[in-house]
């Protein structure tokens, strides 16, 4: 990697990592469960590297590596999301009973 | 071009998963804001298969079609109540995929790679592979495929310990000399087994903690991978991830006022016996048709959930006791521990699947000042969250711990099945009160008679 | 400059904005002022740039205009830090004699 | 090694910066924060005379001299009632050295840049060149070098837009032929005279946004400028200022509920006659004894400061009537509304450099349920921000601003010189109603025979 290239990719690094604490930090722990299916969904971008691990052909023992790389992090993306998105359906903020008090 | 647009989407991915975590602050924009990121994804799985490294599409499109079978099935068939099961595997497969990725790379460039990339392949390989296994023990003491109680014996930690230096001595040694491919499978074998050594002597109900922290582990080991293969987009994700897991570890060592290394290396929950202190007074039990008059003519009535509500799957039966309360004009309100349950965040999923309004749910600071004028606080299945011991003993072993003052109510009904202890194993004096009353037997049993009783009360 | 720095640089930028956002907007309105001058005085690293054409010598207007800019963002740093120590000195939670309320 | 320990010095900074501003945060945080901060640009600017570009040292030091002798003086004098000029300056100043920095870069290396980094190097002095006459001019109305009031004329907006234009052309040809210098001059020039047109049709009273608008630019250029010289830390320097800048513009808009647009394009308070409406009924003048005993035998008094107070320089009398009116055990609050004075945060400051605590000053969702069970209700100075209208007449101008609701206290007493309006130029009905009187004179005097009497009261 070009020298300057890696002192960039170094901040990167950093400010993601202040950025990552500046917004997790915000999420209420109301919805602590999702985050955690949420962000795992989102690790699954880890396919961007098997992708090509898989397809590149270099070597049958890589390709299959890849496979199942590519395999996990699916499992990850779709079963993430689909999660998520499942348990945030069920927030709703008024019942359809209305709730005498409604302050938080 | 063909890399611009590659690069394009990756940034527009990176983009989209802030936004996209952003929009988690609040439950109304929380949705929103996960269809951003999943189009986010989209874009950067387009963009990936661009690439002009890529020959062939076979083992890609199995992949992906496994894949999303699998991830759809699991997403849409695991029930609520297994949540912290299904985290701790999908932790294992990302893992692995972060070190199977890893490992190919070895394979194919091994000694050409520069001394700092081995650094970082390294660490990704080290990081991936004991986050791997170490899930994969997690997931299965959660899921009773293995005994929940730590495991320990005798110079467990040295062993350990020493493990994790020879561990470290291959890598350093790989970083001088990158070539040796025996170092590098070295390496890989023993933080296999090191992840696996790491969790055993933990109890299935420390899990959670240390599933958060194997969480930030496998987000580093993401965000290593992109050192790799200088991708920016897999740092932000890899740290995004990873700082969730950090912060959530501490969120529920804080709530448990407990120091991370005494969840780590603690054995907590095998000295159950040791702490039950003698309480000498009796356990009053409450008689059913009481309580459900009691109920019907309060002005006001807590639910505090807790693990027992999750393992009785009681949220339904929950309710419909409070919708029966509050057509009888009662105001019902919703106490919510931050480390009720056994995940963070477990009971407010729970409630939200039983159709409970999320303005209904107290946290501490808001609801500890109301139970005074609380006319009765119903305790579904908790236990430790309400022990006052964490508040007035102060040598007990959860003293500090923030609690739910439910003993200050006027009277407190206690849901549980008979003498079971909590996650910490202590006996809870809460019981042994004058205005508390057990009424015994499955938390859903339990409710389901309670709303008949108060309809005919 | 090398594509994969610029690439790197162009993530730089888009975390830094995201970054800055999310820093500032939890600096609550009693900090205003002192905000204001603290930004200022950081916003004079531009003397990284001017430093550099200041003594550089490449030819004598440039270093010309680098010693005014120099000048320019010292006055920034120096003037800026000495003014939000001077304003954050002043915030006191407690007064000398005892106030009835504390909450806020 | 010598590039090494420059890049590790400006990390630190950056890493330094933005731990500084978190630390504001909060003010018990504050102050540890920007120690950090300086110690950042202390590294930073350390790592860069490291540079091997440079060679001699005499200009460098007699500019840091200059400066640091400039800002010193300018930091421990400038009064707390001058901070909006102040920044106004500084702005300028910022935004001067982004774009001499730009243009010796052009004036050395010019088409030898390459389209990209010639794009941000445009950007960069098109920014700092408007930014600093702009900021030039703002400074000189709010210290009344210049006439405050709006200097319009017919067809400006399309004067002003069309110049705008001709100067983004240059911009645009400029990416064609770097090498046309001629474009570049004439771009700067061009830049320096709209910054200068753009602000003069603004209304001193407007400044503080333009300031805020003009501060976001200058960030951005600081941005730009690392870009060009592929610098990190200038880049995140630049958007965090320029992050600030914004958010506070925002900010203040939200306040005054006015679209960004009407602040640059309005020429606010331009119109003031207009938009007095005929109110009929009589201002009632209040005694100053009468005043100081209801005072004295209050249970709560809240004060409610404002532009006037500032102008006055009220501040310690303020706090000595609190004083005052705490030894006889009356209850004093401050309420500070967002937008009261002509800057963010303007009362904070001066009331903190009166010494009076922050735990009480009482934002507006805080304060305003209190009014009703607040006795008297002090108004110093303040006008547009405790305006009824704002709430109750849909049609004024500045109709759904938040207001701090005194009208609801038991009474009020309004502290000004005569009938002078506020910065809108409305008509306060407040001053008209029943349980409102008017005690006339400079606030500072006003407040400082107020305490007296309230000794003998
Ligand atoms: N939420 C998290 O993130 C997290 C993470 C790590 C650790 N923890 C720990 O987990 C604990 C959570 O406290 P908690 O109060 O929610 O639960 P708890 O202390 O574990 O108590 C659970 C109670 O539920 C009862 N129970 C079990 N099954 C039941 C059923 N089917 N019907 C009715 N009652 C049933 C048990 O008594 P019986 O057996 O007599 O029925 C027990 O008293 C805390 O100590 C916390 O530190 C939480
Ligand atoms: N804070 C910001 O960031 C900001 C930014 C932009 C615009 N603004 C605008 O500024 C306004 C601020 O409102 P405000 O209520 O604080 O002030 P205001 O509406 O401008 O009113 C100031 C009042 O103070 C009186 N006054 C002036 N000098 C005085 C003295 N020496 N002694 C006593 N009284 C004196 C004036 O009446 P007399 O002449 O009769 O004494 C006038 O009624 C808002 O309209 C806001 O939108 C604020």
């Amino acid at each position: 990697m070009h020298p300057e290239a890696l002192i960039s990719t170094l901040y990167v690094f950093l400010l993601a990592a202040f950025l990552g604490y500046q917004v997790i930090t915000r999420v209420p722990s109301l919805l602590h469960t999702p985050l955690m299916s949420a962000t795992n969904a989102i690790s699954g971008i880890s396919l961007v590297g098997s992708l090509v691990t898989a397809g590149a052909h270099h070597s049958i023992v890589s390709a299959i590596l890849g496979f199942v790389a590519v395999t996990c992090s699916t499992i990850n993306v779709v079963g993430g999301f689909v999660i998520t998105d499942r348990m945030l359906k069920m927030f709703k903020r008024k019942a359809t009973a209305p709730s005498p008090e409604q302050k938080k | 071009m063909r890399t611009g647009f590659i690069e394009l989407s990756y940034f527009l991915a990176s983009v989209l998963f802030i936004l996209g975590l952003r929009g988690l602050t609040h439950p109304e924009t929380a949705r929103r804001g996960m269809h951003l990121a999943e189009f986010g994804m989209l874009m950067a799985i387009l963009g990936t298969l661009m690439n002009s490294e890529i020959v062939s599409y076979e083992w890609i499109i199995a992949g992906l079609l496994i894949g999303s079978t699998i991830g759809l099935a699991m997403g849409l068939w695991v029930p609520m109540t297994a949540m912290p099961q299904r985290t701790a595997l999908s932790h294992a497969f990302g893992a692995l995929a972060a070190s199977l990725v890893g490992v190919s790379e070895y394979y194919l460039r091994g000694a050409n790679l520069g001394e700092l990339k081995i650094g970082a392949l390294g660490f990704e390989v080290l990081l991936g592979s004991l986050t791997t296994t170490g899930s994969l023990v997690a997931f299965s003491k959660l899921q009773g495929l293995l005994p929940g109680a730590p495991l320990t014996y005798k110079g467990q930690n040295v062993f350990n310990l020493s493990l994790l230096a020879v561990t470290v001595a291959c890598f350093i040694a790989l970083l001088a000399f990158p070539g040796a491919g025996v170092l590098f499978y070295l390496m890989l074998t023993l933080a296999f087994v090191f992840g696996v050594l790491l969790v055993l002597p933990i109890g299935a109900a420390d899990m959670p903690v240390v599933i958060a922290l194997l969480n930030s582990y496998a987000g580093l080991a993401s965000a290593a991978t992109g050192f790799v293969i200088a991708n920016n987009v897999l740092i932000i994700a890899g740290m995004l991830d990873g700082g969730s897991g950090f912060i959530l570890s501490i969120v529920m060592c804080k709530a448990m006022n407990r120091p991370i290394t005494n969840v780590l290396f603690g054995a907590f929950g095998s000295v159950s016996e040791a702490a039950a202190t003698a309480t000498g007074s009796i356990m009053r039990e409450a008689n059913l048709d009481d309580v459900a008059v009691q109920l019907a003519y309060a002005r006001q009535a807590v639910f505090v959930p807790g693990y027992g509500m999750a393992t009785a799957q009681a949220q339904h039966a929950l309710r419909e006791l409070a919708d029966a309360l509050e057509a009888r004009g009662v105001t019902v309100k919703y106490a919510i521990h931050p480390v009720a349950g056994r995940m963070p965040g477990h009971m407010n999923v729970l409630l939200a699947e039983a159709n409970v309004p999320y303005s209904q749910l107290y946290e501490l600071d808001h609801i500890n000042p109301e139970f005074p004028s609380t006319d009765v606080a119903i305790v579904v299945g908790a236990n430790d969250v309400v022990n006052p011991d964490a508040r007035d003993n102060p040598k007990s072993i959860i003293a500090g711990m923030p609690i739910l003052e439910v003993d200050r109510a006027k009277s407190v009904v206690v849901l549980k099945r008979g003498q079971g202890k909590g996650f910490s194993g202590l006996v809870n004096p809460l019981f042994f009160k004058s205005n508390c009353g057990m009424l015994y037997g499955d938390a859903k049993e339990s409710l389901t008679q309670l709303v008949q009783a108060v309809h005919s009360a």
